[in-house]
């Protein structure tokens, strides 16, 4: 900052806002330069603060992998647990707490490949949770195999001829299990990105945000695709926004057009309500709800 | 702490083992349980089911075991008393988040019927052949407690006892069933809430500021906290440190491993459990836990008439493996006598800790049913040249 | 009493492991004795024959196992068929009348009761409540447990408002139990 | 006297040099200086501080947490 | 036989370990590798994806281990040589499957490059804590073998051994590298095709009228089939019969699992891969295996320097355990010295064998990084009272 | 048979078709009076003899569960592997040897509950197999425990006031993961059962059947159903037949309508296509495929 | 003479009396008799031999493989 | 020649691993000598401070990795600093003059080289090859391996169609070293 004007100001937010949510005893984190993630972290803490939510009470629960490290990061209760198990260990918090707020903040990898049953599942009971993927559309922590997400042709160190295994679409298989809110946006779409998380989170039942994001290190390079920045503009460029697109359309190619947008919002009783209702039903005042 | 009136089924009841120890639970303040079908263990999610709306607790069946035994770690670290039930190839799958559970200190009770393997084996027949398992199933090291039923009294029993241990050591306890016990219908007994010992959390008292999730305080256990309770911690499965921190470091992982290692084993003697039968001036004596010790006793009985002076005694708590009673009584007696559902399991630490000072003789059972009490009676003769 | 090893044996649906389950109750529950019951489980053990064990004893049991029954309970053939050579020699043999039909050779080893069960259930009314009058006529032949700690048990297990019915069922089976035994006693007197 | 805005803080020592925020400054208000720091990532800065209306998009965009913009409430 | 020369990279290398082990399996006929990446065994099936397509095979990265452990099952009934590679969490989750892999005698190859646990634990760094796991991580009774290499060469000579033991015994063979040895680079020497031996499958030469799946004709190894061929067979994980249908009865499970246990056993002194140093007069015996048996030889060294008797041997196969040799040298020496990075596992096993006969001293290190030779040496000294 | 007949006729096929194809010297098999199994057995025999394959190329895999028993009764190299991993045995062995035909016979339990992760991968992989699942909307094996297609308020006993737990759609859930065929019928429809698994095994690519299949014993039973045939004639009564249907609109209620009929059918490339084309398009000469 | 065109054979020893075939034989040939296989299940028999055209149908049915019809080639 | 140890030190992407490998190379493929290479994984080690260790020997080597380092090339300020500390008194010390300032008191305890390594490169058109010019170097002054041998491993270990420009930067290291030597001598002389 230049020196002249710092000297005659006020500096009202000297402390950058996202800092307040972070963990600061642990930075500088782990993740490269012009990696995505670190966008992302910025716009969940905005939304956070925009809910209004009481932040003692929101969990955040991470598999493990790059996007897994955010976890770590924030200062929140915050859970670090096994590759894939995020979202169960996720379900058995919110089901024996469900004053918390769940968020599952993880990887593509982690979340679809090794951990792709638990999200239909979860999705499938409705349980009260928000899942953010960073969706960087390769394995980053274990150095940039291909994931069930990367596009046909792009390189990984598995596949590294290009791979030919056809990737999720993630919206369409979240809609399918039965996601009450979806939707998809980039690491360039700060704004969007921010009020998408704020959404999810403040909708009852299983939403899913998917941000798709530049792994300079592994992805973008290997494919000779330049560094984050290069990412971010070709996200720019090539995002077209479809809100309420039918999540059949939106399968992504390699460096093709990506469809983002909020898919998917409906209204669907969550697990619990499910449960409660029923059990009332048949027990009426015997019922005994879980008090926890 | 005293368990809560509402939810125990005070009386005399008759009922299976895998009854017994869901009751166990409910008793002990599990609320949350978490499981996936596989016989011979369902009987117990299945009570559970049924009992949980009327006491306050959740039942969840989940996906699969793997999603089981995490979610109750999630339930745990949202305050709750947790467990998940299984059988052989359910804890296998299981074996990664037993792990879990020991790195990072999250109080919990898996309980595993044990039926005849390796993979699907023998479903609906007993076994105990997941015995080593239960402490090296997961990579790395680790120390977890197992406990051994052999009644359905005990299954209610060791249910609380382990959930108890769970919370005082901060580790998985394993209640280490098996398909006999589990299916077997006995009177149990169940006393007055305020007659059962229930062990509750201890959730630290320090304010947030001051709080270190690792810390022990000099103790080997640290105080808990639970997620919404304005700590805002960390909880990794990497290498952490005091604060819960990862730390890529071979000195932060010898400092951790030793801790999470030695507040089992050091604490083996408190954590012990055995019952003596005429082990002083014993020539023999007869090493067994679990539904096999049941059948030890005509053995014994029968031996002894025959003036051989047989002891008996019981691992109710095979691990931590009370080693240095083994190693005292190895070199007081002639020879141990070791049956086992098993080709030989529990065997193995009773001849190491004996170290040639007594003879140790395994009587081998492959499973799918109990040994014959004849079988254990002809080696207690044999080991000591008695036929 | 020492050790008493009973089997009852028949196909699923009969209510084999619900009469275990009774005389296991009324021993450890009404009675002051110790019991143990072992079934067998899975889909092998489904439809075709099951069976139920039962060990009744005034000490704790230790082997939870039968293995050569003082008592056998055979309901179906198929089930008698492959149960009964375990059978102590001497041991008490229940069959039901209509459904087993044994062997003479056999009947001279044992000591050798039937009962109608099905018909008197029909007469009853429900075919489905067989299994109590078994009960009840084992409580009478064997008198291994008191008659009233028996009859508690079978209205402690049965669903509610069946009671009635299944204590009816249970008082037939008891009452055709005395009857054998007191012709028997007349024959002996003879 | 200049009409200034808004300004950013940069954390020297975060920055990795993505430019993330120089190229998604609405205003172009940021470039790439010829500073590094002791990690040798080049370093952005305020060229132009009237640009800047402290919207704080480069602090949303910065993945290193490096930066961030906000308005002055009071201007010399 | 010979291995396929075509993709056999004969020559030197400057490669690491994971490399290496990838070459070995090429070398030794793999045709099918399923893999889930995880650090620090990834860069195996990375090597395998740009090699296969040249040479002739199938690699897939599987949705999980899961996945992978079974998938590689099917491969090899469908005829082909295959194996997967992990680390621990990885292994963890593939338990379930060497078990199924070991009831139905399924010869595969699973490679773990150790890691240090448990849980995520040091995700980049050494361990050799997995060594129990590998022979008790399933549910049920069983045996496995497993092979310790210390160097990219010898990853490269194991893994063609693994395979070769896989097909003459019908085991899973584990390859139980660690970080170290993984991603060490040194120099590896592949020969040419033709001088290395490659064990091939023995399919029956019965036709299918007369073959019986697990009918071993009086050898302890049944001959293999596959699909496709016509035999019509049938493979389960329950408990089997010669015929290999299910048979739910404790007799045939008896006579199942003491075959599949007793082909290893028995045949321990045939599978025994032991290197000896000095081992003759010695007083104290150093046993180790892996990376550490390198770091144990300037500690042997300088104690041989001090006049100390010591010998060292190094444990290639650990599993099956050389009992009756542990136990024969135990009568000789004064003491083992059993340095592990872990917190003692192996010399479990030499302790029990050594049954009073000689100290056995354990030299831990919890992992993260190789022993000092310090360490090492000062235990070999301070074991006889040296000190 | 009536005796006068027998007596004057030739009797051309004294042989339950389905016995060929049967290993009857395990015979009786374990399933109970009026369960469907069998009934979908006789249809992949009858399937399977009109597809005019070589027998000795069909490869069966199975589970774990009363279904899964289907593996060791069929007289064809049949794998009777562990709970919820047939689609990845499976997937193995089709990769490794092209030439089998593999279909994965399972229930809906070992399939969508343990085994969904393996299901939308190898759907997505599209993988050549076929997967036919008896879907009696319970666990069978272990005793009657709830599902992921229990349907809402149905009971079984790990929910025995009723289910409150939604189920999956199986056709849509297969759809949208990626399958080129996909068919629901019950066992009353054995004419179209017999079709469907002809067609379905006739599609290169990962293929889908549902029957929908009585289990008295634990499922009819407990929900006071009647018995099997009572559950036929519900399907009788209740099906509607909509070829073509979205898949998204064929979810299931408790005793409701059940819409059944052909939904999907379209072509992908297989993953052995996609590896193939893709590494000679890279290799040209060089590359060698997989001899095997 | 009677105009048979199909029949079944039955498997007494297989059969659970599930009562498939009867409820699907397309032209009510079958019915369950009063006859038990030693299981204790009642069997099914063809009630009417002229009615069965050897559609086979109740084979396909039955879970069992305990009957099946066919076509008769030659009626005497 | 008995064990020697080496670190090469830099940051992410300066080639600090593969030219670590390539000394290893050197020594057992070309050379007849045994090399050992060991490096750092995972996130932690990307971007920031990265380190090889390489350990050459004329005997089989034991203990892989390096304890006190004869020889440190550090090739970045943060390396540098981390490292430099494990280096054995009067050890080799290679640093890239630009990147690294060196302590005066710390020059004085090594045998210390510098080489303008991004410099040269910079003049040879690529910095990326700024490490084969540290090769050079570090075969110069060092004399540890065949010159040749080192010139082959680099050879063997990059990218086909660069070797030209890698060989270039190899020799112009080199040159750079024997320079420093003959500068040395000279001064020594005098
Ligand atoms: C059971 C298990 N298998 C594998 C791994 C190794 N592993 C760690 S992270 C990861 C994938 C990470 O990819 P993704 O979820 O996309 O996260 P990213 O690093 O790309 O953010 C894998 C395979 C593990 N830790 N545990
Ligand atoms: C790992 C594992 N978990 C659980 C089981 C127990 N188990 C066996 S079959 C089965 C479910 C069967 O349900 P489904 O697949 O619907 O088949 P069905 O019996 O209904 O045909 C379960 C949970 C097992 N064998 N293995
Ligand atoms: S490897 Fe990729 S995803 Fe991981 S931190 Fe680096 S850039 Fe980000
Ligand atoms: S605050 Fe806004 S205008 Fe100012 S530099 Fe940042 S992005 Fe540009
Ligand atoms: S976005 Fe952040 S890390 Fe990137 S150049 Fe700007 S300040 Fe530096
Ligand atoms: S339990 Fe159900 S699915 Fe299993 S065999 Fe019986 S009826 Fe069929
Ligand atoms: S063959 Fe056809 S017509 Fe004859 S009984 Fe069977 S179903 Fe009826
Ligand atoms: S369908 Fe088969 S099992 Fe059922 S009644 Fe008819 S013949 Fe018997
Ligand atoms: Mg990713
Ligand atoms: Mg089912």
């Amino acid at each position: 900052m230049p020196e002249e004007l710092t000297a005659e100001l006020e500096i009202p937010e000297a402390k950058n806002p996202v800092e307040s949510l972070l963990r600061m005893e642990r930075m500088p984190h782990i993740w490269c330069p012009g990696c995505g993630i670190g966008t992302t972290v910025n716009c969940f803490a905005r939304a956070l603060e925009q809910s209004k939510l009481d932040l003692d009470n929101v969990a955040i629960v991470s598999g493990i992998g790059c996007t897994g490290r955010v976890a770590g990061y924030l200062h929140l209760d915050s859970f670090h647990t096994t590759h894939g198990r995020a979202i169960p260990f996720a379900t058995g918090m919110k089901l024996a707490n469900p004053e918390l707020k769940l968020v599952v903040y993880s990887g593509d990898g982690d979340l679809f490949a090794i951990g792709g049953n638990h999200f239909i599942h979860a999705a499938r009971r409705n349980v009260d949770m928000t899942v953010i993927c960073v969706n960087n559309l390769i394995y980053g922590m274990t150095g940039g195999q291909v994931a069930p997400t990367t596009p046909v042709t792009a390189k990984g160190t598995t596949y590294p001829y290009g791979s030919y295994d056809p990737p999720f679409n993630l919206p369409y298989l979240a809609d399918s299990s039965g996601a009450v809110y979806v939707a998809r946006w980039t690491t360039y779409h700060v704004r969007h990105v921010t009020k998408a998380i704020k959404e999810a989170i403040n909708t009852r039942g299983f939403s899913f945000v998917e941000i798709i994001s530049p792994c300079p290190t592994l992805y973008s390079r290997r494919n000779k695709l330049g560094d984050g920045l290069d990412q971010m503009n070709y996200y720019k460029e090539n995002s077209e926004i479809r809100n309420g697109a039918d999540t059949k359309e939106v399968g992504m190619d390699f460096q093709g057009k990506i469809i983002v947008g909020k898919f998917v919002e409906r209204e669907r009783k969550t697990y619990r309500q499910l449960m409660n209702e029923h059990l009332t039903n048949v027990f009426g005042d015997q019922f005994t709800p879980y008090e926890g | 702490m005293n368990a809560d009136k509402k939810a125990v089924l005070t009386g005399a009841h008759f009922i299976d083992g895998d009854h017994a120890a869901c009751e166990g639970a409910i008793a002990a303040g599990c609320k949350f349980v978490a499981g996936y079908p596989i016989t011979p263990s369902t009987e117990v999610v299945e009570r559970i089911a049924a009992r949980f709306p009327l006491v306050g607790g959740i039942f969840v069946q989940m996906e699969d075991e793997i999603a089981s035994s995490i979610a109750i770690q999630g339930a745990v670290w949202a305050g709750k008393k947790a467990m998940t039930v299984t059988s052989g190839p359910g804890f296998s799958l299981m074996m990664e988040h037993i792990g879990f559970a020991a790195i990072t200190e999250t109080p919990c009770v898996f309980i595993n019927v044990q039926r005849g393997g390796p993979s699907t084996g023998l479903p609906t027949l007993p076994a105990q052949a997941d015995m080593m398992q239960a402490r090296w199933g997961s990579h790395g090291d680790y120390e977890i407690i197992a406990i051994v039923p052999n009644s359905p009294q005990e299954c209610f029993d060791l249910t609380i006892r382990a959930f108890n241990l769970a919370e005082e050591y901060r580790v998985p306890v394993l209640v280490m069933m098996d398909e006999c016990v589990g299916h077997m219908t006995e009177k149990v007994e169940i006393p007055e809430a305020d007659k059962i010992e229930v062990v509750e959390r201890k959730f630290t008292e320090k304010p947030p500021g001051e709080y270190r999730m690792f810390d022990t305080n000099g103790s080997m256990v640290p105080e808990m906290v639970k997620a919404g309770a304005g700590y805002r911690i960390h909880l990794t499965g990497l290498t952490h440190d005091d604060r819960g921190y990862p730390a890529m470091s071979p000195v932060v992982h010898n400092k951790m491993l030793r801790r999470l290692v030695d507040k089992v084993l050091l604490n083996e003697e408190k954590i012990r459990h055995i019952e003596e039968d005429q082990v002083e001036g014993a020539d023999v004596v007869v090493v067994s836990y679990g539904i096999t010790s049941r059948v030890v006793l005509p053995a014994v009985n029968k031996a002894r008439k025959d003036g051989i002076k047989v002891g008996h005694i019981r691992l109710i708590t095979v691990w931590p493996f009370p080693e240095s009673y083994i190693r005292e009584l190895a070199k007081k007696v002639s020879a141990f006598v070791v049956p086992e559902l098993n080709l030989g399991q529990i065997v193995y630490e009773v001849e190491r800790c004996a170290a040639g000072n007594a003879v140790t003789q395994l009587v081998s059972h492959a499973g799918g049913a109990v040994h014959s009490p004849e079988e254990i009676y002809d080696e207690i003769k044999g080991v000591l040249g008695h036929a | 009493m020492a050790r008493t090893e009973i089997r009852i044996a028949g196909f699923g649906g009969q209510g084999v492991i619900l009469s275990g389950y009774i005389f296991g109750k009324a021993a450890s529950l009404f009675d002051v004795k110790y019991a143990t019951l072992i079934q067998s489980f899975g889909p092998e053990a489904r439809g075709s024959a099951c069976s139920a064990q039962v060990v009744i004893s005034d000490e704790p049991i230790d082997y939870p196992y039968i293995r050569k029954p003082d008592i056998m309970v055979g309901l179906s053939q198929e089930a008698f068929t492959k149960y009964c050579h375990d059978l102590k020699p001497g041991g008490i043999l229940i069959t039901e009348e209509d459904m087993v039909s044994v062997d003479e050779n056999l009947i001279s080893e044992f000591d050798h009761y039937t009962v109608p069960a099905t018909r008197i259930a029909d007469q009853l009314g429900r075919r489905i409540i067989m299994n109590m009058v078994v009960v009840g006529c084992f409580a009478a032949v064997t008198g291994l447990l008191k008659k009233d700690a028996v009859k508690k048990a079978v209205e402690d297990s049965i669903p509610k408002g069946t009671e009635e019915l299944n204590i009816k069922a249970f008082e037939s089976g008891y009452k055709h139990g005395l009857q054998i035994l007191k012709q028997r006693e007349v024959q002996e007197t003879e | 006297m200049k009409k200034v805005r808004g300004t950013v803080i940069i954390k020297d020592d975060s920055c990795k040099g993505c430019a993330f925020c120089v190229e998604f400054c609405p205003t172009d208000a940021l470039h790439l200086s010829d500073r590094y720091n002791a990690k040798g990532y080049r370093l952005p800065e305020l060229l132009d501080p009237e640009k800047c209306t402290g919207c704080g998009l480069c602090g949303l965009y910065c993945p290193d947490f490096a930066i961030h913009g906000y308005i002055i409430k009071k201007v010399a």
